[in-house]
């Protein structure tokens, strides 16, 4: 599995960066050349082309709107931006995206986000609360289940924060390790899951004998403890854990530079 | 009915008849195509995967005040949150109901806590279910098959969801039932004169909702002599369709590839109007004074 | 191995893994592409619906004498008949095995009625439950649900069609086995050098059987820097194929929209042809005699 | 339902003309103007095509290979013609002609032939004789059982043999009126199935009470005793048996004027 610890593209240490940049770079790090990876719109979408600009040009982007190896010179909008189609190898229906494209297992990375995610990377982007009567009222499944359940590895990226990283999850809209060793087997999902969690504090991979989500890596300047104040179980720690290097000068900028349709900001 | 519009236009063919129906789509102004398309208490599907989102017509159906519909749409999007603040649904039928790139649908939030205008009950599902249940319609079939939802907390809640066996493997599978909307509107960028109409870009499911409908409108950017072909280009022919209406605009603040972007101010500006029942009170005025 | 080709070309990703493939299609020569990826006793489907036939490929296949192919085709036509006689199949998975506008096939025929020059099976389907079977491969799903089959003769012949009963209204359907060959093989008018794939007019079922097989082949007219869209097209993207050949005229004496007509009289010829062991062995010599 | 009797373009009747000229001009009398028609190729093409040319230009043709809405200048030579193609409103996949437009109940006729057909309108394309040790091999189904299944009504036309009119099938391949009245809804086959069969020497309809097929109407010029003389059962000949107006030079005329792609002679 490649790395998100060391750069990607140039050697030298940029001076300063926000923790989304460092965010976005990790997960760019975390994609190979040639890879399928079926990105949803924010943060996936962000570190997807930001990988394909930097060391994995042959990176196959599909999006769930039908888009198939699409190559968008600016980001998306939404997901039925106009540029995905213009950009793409081909774009079929809807349909044909999840059964012929996501279904049986073609896709390499899955890539996610979600509201909520738990010690064993189940995902919620359904409901805070119950679901009848919901604290917070969330968008829903959308594409998410299935890409958690097909793609043969996922990668889910989103701010660390301890309302979002809890011990489990309020409604279970996407699987991720189930209930434990087994269970995704159990289930009949023939995709590993997630395989790596990366945040704006570092990065949390399942233990291979507990699928418990554990600290293996940690970004420049971020403390352990800062990883213990905003994760909602009593977080592990793993006994080699790596410092992620900073994003490189060649990294920074071509995240910096990355703009979104329509608006002048950087997405 | 105040509602009807005084047509010299001969009348569209009648309810139910359009999924069994041949002929060509009658072309005729939006108002009489909602007037008589649409009733209330149909289950209504407006399709368009966040990309030609038939906007023109969802006002219109607003402004006929219609009422106790079932909304059916993957992605309620701005369109159905403004429909079912104005009080037409009684239900919800989606896999994704966010403001695309700007955050929540507060109508429809406000309409599940509070029952402002009027209760809102949902039956959600995920996209691959969705688009599977517009598949089974549109191929005459009672249920789709698909590998979804194991694990997953949904079908708890949704009665639409059931699982098959497998009579070679044994495997057991995921069904979702057919959907099959009394009517369905989709928006196109132009049709022939016939009815024909065609769409290109992103296009979604919108094929699968319209065969899948009892009734079926398409709204269009312009009517043409002839289609051009197009890549990657879907044909509707105007006989599974009962009516064509021409809607320059008409998905506007959604996109019409080839036509406009996205004007992504107003679905910005939709946060704001959205969240505060007065501002969206006020919208819904310049909505229902507005002519198609 | 007398049939294999010394090559200095890279040898294709090993077998089994191309349905669950990235990267992109290495182009080789034909003889290649066929011994690394067709094999004794495999399914190898040869797919184009009338349309675009890879005869050639067909061809490289009978001069590579793989024997004990189970060979599946919706139209068998003129390329089974000739694998048939040829002897490289045992069984025939098929829905329509007649010589189109002509006749019969007659080596298909021989082989079934007296077993020459191989004895051959058959496992006989209709068009619509062939093309879902195919939909099932493509789809990752174990089988396919249709109307179909109810009250005709074939489930009594053919054990791949099964039934299944809806989980929500109790109506029992037709099922059928999902069709996953080891190799399908596909000719198209043209690919890019990251071995892309377009091909239209009569797309039939093409994309289907290349995205339910294990491996798969396209042979294409030509290869070209850019695939510039074309209306109705149906592309497939390097990384779901194994191989693509160069193959100009590959599909004749069929179609192949756009760059030739089928030769009706080669159709018609191989009636008179295939009615004859001897003349049929005379025409078997020229196609192994031939270099691909 | 539309007659086959009358003349449907041109009043003066032609001198003389060939059974089969007969049998493609009455079955082209029988489609109405903006029906959507499910056409094979060879005798149900030909009568389609020529309904177009003569008093239904807005039929809808559609061939099984994914032409819709098509209008060929000139008869395809197969199934896979280009000229259907390049004629069509839009060309679909194979599987989504079966599924979405054939199996829903779209099509208004669908146009079938046979090798045999019995005295219940079932039809027989498979085998003549046993299936595992068969007389004659036939082709097989193709697209004709979901055609019989599916299309609102089915118009059969054949050759008049008494090898081909049989009591009963060696193969239901089709499904006609199965096994009698009643047997098509117990089977879920949600068209009306053979409403008329078209043949070189008259037409013949099921009796609404036996689902039997009745001789209707004779072509002129041709006998009762020639129809039972090729008639596998003792078929009845209905009280009010129509005589078929001979072809008008109009219908004649453009029968003969069609021509086949890529050959001189017509079809």
């Amino acid at each position: 599995m490649t790395g998100t610890a060391e750069p990607v593209a140039g050697t030298r240490a940029a001076a300063n960066w926000t923790a989304d940049e460092m965010m976005s770079i990790a997960a760019a790090r975390a994609l190979r050349d040639g890879q399928a990876c079926f990105v949803g719109i924010g943060l996936p979408s962000t570190a997807a082309n930001l990988a394909r600009r930097l060391h994995a040009p042959r990176l196959v982007l599909i999006y769930e709107s039908g888009t198939l190896a699409t190559t968008p010179e600016e980001l998306p909008l939404s997901i039925g931006d106009g540029i995905l189609a213009d950009s793409a190898l081909t774009v079929v229906s809807v349909p044909e995206i999840f059964n012929y494209w996501l279904q049986p297992g073609r896709i390499d990375v899955g890539f996610l986000s979600g509201a909520q995610i738990d010690r064993l990377g189940n995902i919620n982007t359904t409901v805070i609360g119950e679901y009848d009567e919901p604290a917070v009222r969330l968008p829903g499944s959308g594409g998410a289940p299935e890409i958690a359940a097909s793609c043969r590895e996922v990668i889910v990226v989103m701010r660390h924060r301890r309302r979002a990283f809890v011990d489990q999850v309020d409604f279970v809209t996407s699987v991720g390790h189930g209930s434990g060793p087994g269970d995704r087997e159990l289930l009949g999902l023939r995709g590993a899951g997630p395989v790596r969690v990366i945040t704006d504090l570092g990065v949390l991979e399942p233990d291979p004998d507990t699928t418990e989500l554990v600290l293996t890596t940690l970004h420049p300047g971020v403390t352990v403890e800062q990883v213990r104040a905003e994760t909602g179980w009593p977080v592990q720690i793993a006994a080699d854990l790596v410092i992620t290097a900073p994003p490189s000068t060649a990294e920074l900028e071509t995240l910096r530079a990355m703009r979104t349709v329509g608006s002048k900001g950087s997405s | 009915m105040p509602d009807r519009v005084p047509g010299e236009v001969p009348s569209i063919a009648g309810p139910g008849r359009a999924h069994y129906r041949s002929g060509v789509a009658k072309i005729v102004p939006l108002p009489q195509a909602v007037t008589e398309l649409v009733h209330d208490g149909d289950t209504v599907a407006l399709e368009g995967f966040t990309h030609l989102i038939p906007f023109a017509a969802g006002h219109e159906i607003i402004r006929q005040r219609r009422r106790g519909l079932t909304l059916v749409r993957m992605t309620p999007d701005l369109i159905y949150d403004q429909m079912i603040g104005a009080g037409c649904a009684s239900r919800l039928v989606f896999s994704w109901g966010g403001n695309p790139g700007v955050g929540s649908l507060h109508r429809m939030r406000d309409a599940l806590a509070t029952g402002w205008p009027a209760p809102l009950e949902i039956e959600e599902h995920s996209h691959a279910g969705m688009a599977n249940r517009y598949v089974a319609g549109a191929s005459g079939l009672p249920f789709a098959v698909l590998r979804g939802y194991s694990g997953t907390d949904l079908p708890n809640h949704t009665d639409t969801i059931s699982s098959v066996v497998c009579p070679f493997t044994g495997e057991r599978l995921a069904a979702v039932a057919a959907l099959n909307p009394d009517v369905t509107i989709v928006h196109a960028q132009r049709a022939d004169r016939d009815g024909n109409v065609q769409l290109w870009g992103i296009t979604g499911v919108q094929k699968e909702a319209v065969l899948a409908a009892r009734r079926s409108l398409a709204t269009v950017e312009e009517v043409v002599d002839e289609l051009t072909p197009v890549p990657g280009a879907v044909v509707l022919p105007g006989w599974v369709l009962d009516a064509v209406a021409t809607a320059p605009g008409g998905a506007a603040p959604s996109y019409a590839h080839g036509y406009y972007d996205r004007d992504n101010s107003a679905y910005r500006a939709w946060d704001a109007i959205s969240r505060d029942r007065e501002a969206f009170t006020r919208w819904l005025r310049t909505i229902e004074e507005a002519a198609a």
